[in-house]
């Protein structure tokens, strides 16, 4: 069974302008001690689909037309809200890009870590050692400045009551990864975690985020559209395009060799060591209107090797391990 | 080309309609203030009894009670209740419409320039108009309007002299934060002059807040223009002003309580009107506000 | 974050939160009883008392407040008013009308124990010539200073340079001070500094407490030497503004004296229980003064053709309880003409008088002024503009506050071609209003802006030094058929005294005079 | 072409609620000197003062001290009217073509704006504007269809073109580049870059590129410097700075770019 | 900090300067005749001409002006003409019952208004939603005076629940003055009946005047609170399994308190100045109806008494709420 299994999964938004089929069957399962990419321009649902997960996708204007979301085997999508609720923190921990608007201002770190530990040993007494009242005020304070520490701010307990204005984007995001992980989550959700930060800062973080999958033994699903990011950091990789998963599988299998056109763009358009000024290939057209998508391969209108099976149905992933949602896949540009 | 074009607009038109439409409030807003404008502009002809608007007594028809002949009932010199109100619309109408456009008008320049220019002329500018918020506006409008001696015109100028600075203060915030746009500097970069910025850049940008402004004050000043006529300040007599005819109906409750009750509720129903429409307003005009 | 998600939990914080703002206001209290063993009479009114100072307050709510704290030589009272003793328990007058000599009650006491003399006596009539403020104008070139001599400590004597027919008449309104307590507090300002917030009286009632703009209680003085008294202990005047306020507290017997109710109170008052409605004749006059002396308001047809066209009942019916004035006095004072003839609606005439004016056809416009806020001149300004209409004549109304009418009453240029006034009578004599309204000497005053016409003040001035009563009727006879010739004023109405008083208050007598500043000495509860 | 000679540049402190902050030094002694023709990369991470510098080039800004040259001619010096003339010739394309682009105006109305304030140089009439900016969109790859529509009508690509025709209407001779990419995905991204090479070929202009992404730097330029808290730390070809970076802080940049290899 | 209250009490005085400079010009434009009005009908020109040089009103109006500062320096704010009382002590009668008043009206706005504002953001475009929406924009459409009156129809006259007008009944011995609120005084001298007939006078003013506040304290707050909710942290509070409750109560509530701050502090100036309309209806023995009275005749003194009075509260109010502001919100303070 694993961690986290999505299965066709569906989500439609409502606007001003109709309702857009903004996730049109994502399968994915992430297991213990897997680093999940979801990779994919801006606006293919790769945050959405973390949203949902955790079922923070606000409804309406939202709407899950079908599929199923399983967290260690229980079908979140068929839950009550409490039930979710529950889950928070505890089971599912999640981290967001903008780690300034993340942290709320008007209060010092201390009270928010210590009320996350306190929720979360509602829950999970053994998080604060079944400790009780005023010792788990205590026993929160304690853990709160140990994870600190452990995430690498120096001189943690001393800083514990500082204000989030006080810390650099770096060591906010610090903070956050503390808290996210305060309650021992089973499941991280990274929702790109380093986008906001400065390359040298990025590289800082993503080694932090590795280092804890192993010592919590979690799975992460690490959100990004730095293919780089990607490289360096997951054990496997999804591509999404415009609601799709179109490609998914160990990362080097997927980088090395695509298999969608998709991705195979999205590699060339990376301007990389040794590409001669000009040779870079970028993709033609845009995105399909999600409220009125083409019927068939959504990618099928920037898509070199589209025939009319292509714009008739969806195909559906094949393979194993490295899975392709492409009726003409193939390493190489035709 | 032009057809796409038109389109367009019509798109993003039909769009902000859409979502003022959704608002069964706006909407309620916007018909009230339909039927506000439209009393406004006939009121005073289908005014039953258009003698007494002028100023005609039939002083052996005092206080009779609300009836079919007189709707609202007649009051302390004869006169039908619902001509009087009928007729003051226009006058509210009018006086409210004067004060917003006068201290937006003023408000915009003081604010733009302040904005604009920064600096020395800011400060000064800006603390002239603290003096203002400081100094209570009904005082200030009761002492003003009192100086000039009653009269529609001079309640107006009297209300509008307190009114600027909140204009002035919207428009220089607009102005600074549109100054930060990088459109702006990317004028700047292409050589735009100063006066150019300001019209072709900023002020364009910042018509919207204004404008939602200006609809939501429309029933604050008919509110400050009653206030006066309230307090006995206001306009000279014949003209049915809803405030005086309140003013001068208090003392006659509870006995003749439909000489006050029905230009109060006059009152009431235009303001709301008006303040349900800005709102609405906000909503469509002003996005950053919407909730 | 949804709202299904957050509205299951706080409902009932937000229930509580709410819940404990409205405990802070629970309405069912119990209603404020009457405090028990005390006589206190509670008089509502309209207006502030501005000053404490006998020799410079005016208006109303003065004169009840030095009407109850201060004694003057003699109280005016009765229907029709009489002069009654005071602080002088007699007094005798030479038969030229010219020396008046007035014999002190020897048991008259200050509220500070000090002894009433004629000391103080000249010195507070000095004391109001010197100042000039106040009431001072009723005796101003009559009584002169050095020529009142204290004879005695008990006697007092007024040598007056002329013969004064109401002599009697204005003694009620210059008060006593208590001369060694105010020479203590002189100041700089001849006391005037000190007196405005002390007394130095001798009246029945002392000053207990004062809260500018709400109310003043008054209580009995240890020195109460004046005979005759009621049962009160206290009296308190109550700042109510508005007369349904007032209304209302008399209705729920929060008050027991009304005094500035509407006609329409009135009625809404009758028939209520423990309600007594006073609704009496009285010497103010009402009327509309016309520009003689400027502007087309100069050309007396103009002025008679307004006179004959307007609506004199409508004027009645705005007034509710009021009688129209017949020429220019009061109805029922000394030598008034119950005969006289004067204007009534008729157009015919009307149109025959404009057509000798210089606008035969009409076509002008007249501006009329009216007090801001005052209700009445509001309604007759509205039914001039109605009347107006019919000579095709335009009327622009202008409401001023009473400063800006005063001021315009200075020039002739300045004055508007209509303008209404109240003439309350002082002192109840026919030249009060003779004097004070159509006497050029007034000219520029508000009372008399421009009217002028010599034989007409020839009639006024006869008229007051007259002591015989027979000649003065004659005399103002004739004076009340030139002035009407004349038309310098719309003749109005007399407004009733319109009082409400709870029945409990035993012992009030009406006078016409004054009556809104009522003397509580002799009332009962 | 551009000399940057020790240029600083001092924020005040600010007047704050409760007490005062210090003044901020944001550029200390920087200088650079640019070349015609050439593409010339500046690197830094926020806060390093890449975008005081841009803004004191465009004279948005006066240096708290030193000089900017360009053509030989120090800005400082310069009359309003010469400075007005002497932005005609050095351009510049923002970040964020959301915000860089005047909701209320079309795309006509931007495109010729530049033409329109220095028609007295140019000598353009209103027809040959509006010619001149068909021309312009068809060069950055839109076609004149969309001259009379509105920037919010536009994609994040389209937008940046939009802006770099804008940039060139005056015909520069220097154009700022100010992380035109970065706003961008990557498969737009490419795009663009290609579209800012092609256009430097076919018209001889000089770049000022600025980024954080060493990526895109290494694509497009051919000198390379590094900003780091308002210094320049390394400078060189482009080729040297990646393969031999001399400074701790370049090398640690290098080490942290994240890059797809699997080596 | 203190530098920072000390700083903004300097910046006041040009204010106060400014606002008596405007009062002197707007007095100077006054048609009217004051002295005349005030010597009485029957002064004559000399008479008259006494008068104003006694309150020099005869000097040049820069004169005036002067000798006006000069005695503001000492806390002489001058001399009514109309009833020869020092200003200052007219302001310190007044002035109690017009702040009892308006800190009623805002006690009730605030603590009826934020729960109100949180409850609307919460239930947001749901039924109570959309009821609390419609009632506050009625109520601020709703005018003082006209709502006045109607409280005064039902209440006093019809149910006769409540006293008309006034502050407290004349027949009653006000409880002893401590700090010039009778409520308070009331509490103080342990006076229940006092305290509670303080309270119904107060009822129905302080209900007319916070009405139209507690109406734009709940949509701000219920703006700022959904502003608040959309903000990143309260995903991530929900996200790490924060209580809903919690995240409403503590960490929403506190942020968007801080956003309705300032309008608070802003209502209470324009309180202050609109005290005017309820004080004329309620016959309330305050600052409002003073004003109104001096205006009308025109002595301008205690006119401006008043607006320096109120000018200066609406100061410091701001004042405390600016610091409040930086007390609920850390980064003020360092900024």
């Amino acid at each position: 069974m694993a961690l986290l299994e999505i299965r066709d999964l569906h989500l439609a938004m409502r606007s001003f302008d109709g309702e857009a089929h903004v996730l049109n069957g994502i399968d994915l399962a992430v297991e213990r001690r897997e680093v999940w990419g979801l990779v994919g321009d801006t606006g293919c649902g790769k945050s959405l689909t973390g949203l949902s997960v955790s079922r923070l996708v606000p409804t309406p204007p939202g709407r899950f037309l079908a599929g199923e979301i399983r967290f260690e085997g229980r079908d979140l999508l068929a839950c009550p809200e409490a039930e979710v609720a529950e889950l928070r923190g505890t089971g599912i921990g999640m981290i967001f890009q903008d780690p300034t608007t993340n942290l709320n201002p008007a209060f010092s770190i201390r009270t928010q870590l210590v009320d996350v530990a306190l929720s979360a040993a509602r829950r999970d007494p053994a998080i604060l050692e079944g400790a009780r009242g005023r010792a788990a005020q205590a026993a929160a304070e304690r853990l709160a400045a140990a994870m600190l520490d452990r995430v690498g701010i120096p001189d943690a307990a001393a800083r514990l009551g500082d204000y989030p204005h006080e810390f650099s984007g770096g060591m906010r995001q610090r903070v956050l990864i503390a808290m996210a992980l305060i309650g021992r989550p089973d499941l991280l959700i990274a929702d790109e975690p380093t986008t906001a930060l400065d390359v040298s800062v990025q590289a800082q973080i993503l080694r932090l985020i590795r280092a804890m999958v192993e010592e919590f033994d979690m799975g992460v699903l690490l959100i990004t559209h730095n293919l780089g990011v990607v490289a360096q950091s997951c054990t496997h990789v999804a591509v999404m395009y415009a609601g799709n998963i179109v490609e998914s599988g160990p990362v080097r299998a997927v980088l090395t060799t695509p298999l969608h056109p998709y991705t195979r763009a999205l590699l060339q358009a990376i301007p990389t060591r040794g590409v001669v000024r000009g040779a870079l290939r970028g993709l033609a057209g845009a995105v399909p209107n999600l409220i009125a998508p083409p019927p068939g391969c959504r990618f099928a209108p920037r898509c070199p090797r589209a025939t009319d099976a292509c714009r008739a149905a969806v195909p559906p992933p094949r393979g194993e391990g490295h899975r392709v949602a492409c009726l003409h896949p193939g390493d190489r540009d035709a | 080309m032009t057809h796409a074009v038109a389109s367009a607009r019509g798109q993003a038109l039909r769009r902000g309609w859409f979502r003022f439409r959704q608002s069964g409030l706006s909407m309620l807003g916007a018909a009230l203030v339909v039927a506000v404008l439209a009393i406004a502009i006939v009121g005073p002809w289908i005014a039953p009894f258009p003698g007494h608007v002028a100023g005609g007594v039939d002083t052996a028809n005092r206080f009779l009670a609300p009836s079919l002949a007189h709707p609202f009932g007649t009051n302390e010199l004869g006169q039908d209740v619902l001509s009087l109100v009928l007729a003051g619309t226009r006058i509210s109408v009018l006086a409210g419409l004067g004060v917003v456009v006068l201290g937006t008008l003023f408000g915009t320049l003081v604010g733009a320039v302040a904005g604009f220019a920064g600096g020395w002329t800011d400060e000064v500018l800006m603390r002239l108009s603290d003096l203002k918020l400081t100094i209570p506006g009904l005082i200030l409008a009761m002492a003003v309007a009192a100086a000039l001696g009653a009269g529609l015109l001079n309640m107006v100028i009297a209300i509008a002299l307190s009114w600027w600075p909140g204009y002035a203060r919207l428009v220089r915030g607009e102005v600074l934060a549109r100054k930060e746009e990088v459109y702006v500097a990317a004028a700047r970069a292409i050589g735009a002059s100063p006066a150019r910025i300001l019209f072709r850049h900023v002020l364009p940008n910042i018509v919207s807040p204004v404008v939602v402004k200006m609809s939501l004050d429309m029933g604050f000043a008919i509110l400050t223009v009653a206030s006066l006529g309230f307090i006995g300040i206001g306009v000279r007599p014949p003209t049915p002003e809803w405030g005086t005819l309140l003013s001068v109906s208090r003392s006659y409750m509870p006995d003749f309580w439909w000489t006050a009750v029905f230009p109060g509720l006059a009152m009431f129903v235009a303001i709301f009107g008006f303040n349900l429409l800005g709102d609405g307003l906000r909503d469509v005009l002003d996005p950053r506000a919407r909730r | 974050m949804t709202p299904t998600a957050l509205s299951r939990i706080s409902r009932r914080g937000l229930l509580a939160l709410s819940g404990a703002g409205l405990a802070a206001m629970t309405l069912t209290l119990p209603r404020a009883a009457l405090a028990e063993g005390r006589n206190i009479l509670v008089i509502a009114a309209g207006q502030d008392i501005p000053n404490f100072d006998p020799h410079v307050a005016t208006g109303y709510s003065a004169s009840f407040f030095l009407r109850n704290v201060y004694d003057p030589l003699v109280r005016v009272a009765g229907n029709p008013p009489q002069a009654v003793p005071a602080l002088a328990e007699s007094w005798e007058s030479s038969a030229d009308g010219l020396s008046h000599t007035f014999r002190l009650n020897p048991a008259a006491r200050f509220h500070n124990g000090d002894a009433v003399t004629a000391d103080d006596v000249v010195y507070s009539f000095e004391r109001a010539l010197r100042l000039a403020k106040g009431n001072s104008w009723m005796i101003r070139g009559i009584v002169e200073p050095g020529r009142i001599t204290a004879v005695d400590a008990g006697t007092v004597r007024f040598d007056l340079a002329a013969p004064f027919a109401a002599f009697l008449a204005v003694l009620p309104w210059i008060f006593i001070v208590n001369k060694a307590q105010v020479e203590a507090n002189l100041g700089s300002d001849d006391g005037m500094a000190w007196l405005l917030a002390n007394t130095a009286g001798s009246g029945p009632f002392a000053v207990k407490r004062a809260q500018p703009g709400a109310l003043y209680e008054l209580e009995r003085p240890a020195t109460l030497w004046q005979p005759g008294a009621g049962n009160l202990t206290g009296v308190i005047w109550q700042i109510i503004r508005e007369t349904a306020s007032q209304r209302l507290a008399l209705q729920q017997g929060e008050v027991h004296f009304a005094v500035d109710l509407t006609s329409e109170d009135m009625d809404s008052l009758r028939d209520r229980p423990g309600v007594i409605r006073v609704i009496e004749p009285e010497y103010r006059t009402f009327s509309i003064k016309m520009n003689t002396a400027y502007g087309p308001m100069a050309d007396v047809e103009l002025r008679k053709a307004v006179s004959y066209a307007t609506n004199y009942q409508a004027i009645v019916d705005a007034a509710g309880y009021a009688d129209l004035m017949i020429g220019p006095l009061p109805l029922g004072i000394l030598g008034h003409n119950p005969a006289l003839e004067v204007y009534r609606l008729n157009l015919e005439k009307a149109r025959e008088h404009l057509a000798r004016s210089a606008h035969p056809n009409g076509g002008l416009t007249l501006r009329m002024v009216h007090v801001n806020g005052l209700e009445q001149q509001r309604r007759w300004a509205l039914i001039m503009l109605d009347s107006l209409k019919a000579l095709n004549i335009d009327l622009e109304i202008q409401p001023m506050l009473w400063p800006d009418m005063v001021a315009a009453c200075q020039k002739p240029e300045t004055f508007p071609d209509l303008f209404p006034v109240y003439q309350t009578a002082n002192y109840g004599d026919p030249d009060n209003i003779a004097f004070a309204a159509y006497h050029s000497s007034r000219n520029g005053g508000w009372q008399n802006a421009v009217y002028k016409n010599p034989e007409v003040d020839a009639l006024i001035e006869a008229g007051r030094r007259e002591i015989d009563t027979a000649k003065r009727v004659g005399i103002y006879g004739r004076m009340q058929e030139m002035v009407v010739a004349d038309a310098p004023d719309i003749f109005g109405v007399l407004e009733r005294r319109k009082l409400g008083m709870r029945d409990a208050v035993k012992g009030f007598v009406f006078a016409p005079v004054a009556s809104n500043a009522i003397e509580c000495h002799g009332l009962s509860l | 072409m551009l000399e940057i000679e020790n240029v600083t540049k001092v924020y005040p402190g600010r007047q704050g609620m409760f007490g005062a902050s210090p003044p901020v030094t944001a550029l200390s002694g920087v200088s650079l000197a640019i070349a015609a023709g050439e593409s010339f990369g500046l690197v830094g991470e926020s806060g390093s003062g890449k975008t005081t510098l841009t803004r004191c080039i465009l004279r948005l800004e006066a240096p708290t001290s030193g000089h900017i040259r360009f053509d030989g001619e120090d800005f400082a010096r310069l009359t309003p009217v010469a400075l007005r003339a002497m932005r005609a010739r050095i351009q510049i394309v923002f970040q964020d073509p959301f915000a860089s682009l005047n909701p209320r105006m079309s795309v006509h109305d931007i495109v010729t704006e530049p033409m329109v304030i220095h028609r007295a140089t140019l000598g353009l009439g209103a027809r040959q504007r509006s010619a001149r900016a068909a021309e312009l969109l068809d060069l950055v790859g839109l076609g004149p269809q969309h001259l009379h529509r509105h920037p919010h009508e536009f994609s994040g690509g389209q937008r940046q073109r939009i802006c770099i025709a804008r940039a060139l209407a005056c015909q520069p001779a220097m154009v700022l580049l100010d992380e035109p990419t970065s706003a961008l995905d990557v498969s737009v991204q490419a795009q663009v870059l290609n579209l800012l090479a092609d256009l430097q070929a076919r018209l001889g202009l000089t770049y000022l590129f600025i980024s954080h992404d060493l990526g895109v730097i290494r694509y497009v330029c051919d000198r390379t410097a590094l900003i780091w808290r308002g210094q320049i730390v390394e400078e060189g070809t482009t080729e040297r700075v990646f393969d031999a970076p001399a400074s701790d802080y370049a090398r640690m940049l290098i080490a942290a770019m994240p890059e797809v290899r699997f080596d | 900090m203190l530098r920072f209250v000390l700083r903004r009490l300097v910046l006041v005085l040009p204010v106060l300067l400014g606002m008596t400079v405007m009062m002197f010009i707007i007095a100077r434009l006054l048609p009217g005749d004051p002295v005349a009005l005030a010597a009485g009908p029957n002064a004559t020109a000399a008479e008259i001409a006494a008068y104003a040089a006694e309150f020099g009103l005869d000097q040049p109006v820069t004169v005036q002006y002067w000798r006006y500062l000069s005695g503001l320096l000492g806390g002489d704010f001058g001399v009514s003409i109309f009833s020869r009382r020092p200003v200052l002590d007219d302001l310190l009668t007044y002035l109690p019952a017009t702040l009892e008043l308006v800190l009623a009206a805002m006690f009730l706005a605030v603590v009826l208004g934020i729960p109100a504002g949180l409850a609307a953001a919460v239930w947001r475009n749901r039924w109570p939603d959309y009821l609390g929406r419609v009632a506050a924009l009625a109520a601020i459409s709703m005018p003082r005076f006209f709502l006045g009156l109607l409280l005064q129809l039902g209440f006093a006259m019809w149910l006769l629940w409540l006293p008309l007008g006034g502050r407290f009944p004349i027949i009653l011995e006000p409880p002893p003055l401590v700090t010039g609120f009778l409520t308070l005084d009331a509490l103080i001298a342990g006076d229940g009946t006092a305290f509670a007939t303080a309270c119904r006078h107060l009822a129905m003013p302080a209900i007319a005047m916070c009405l139209s506040p507690l109406a734009t304290i709940m949509r701000m707050m219920r703006a700022s609170t959904i502003e608040v909710l959309q903000q990143d942290y309260v995903m991530t509070a929900r996200a790490l399994g924060l209580p809903a409750r919690q995240i409403v109560f503590k960490y929403v509530a506190k942020n968007a308190v801080s956003a309705t701050l300032t309008v608070i502090g802003l209502y209470f100036g324009w309180l202050l100045g609109g005290t005017v309309l309820v004080e004329t209806v309620f016959d309330w023995p305050g600052l409002g109806l003073y004003a109104t009275q001096a205006i009308v005749s025109q002595d301008f003194m205690p006119v401006i008494g008043v607006a320096m009075v109120i000018g200066l509260l609406f100061v410091l109010v701001n004042l405390v709420v600016d610091l409040l502001y930086g007390v609920i919100n850390p980064k003020v303070r360092y900024s």
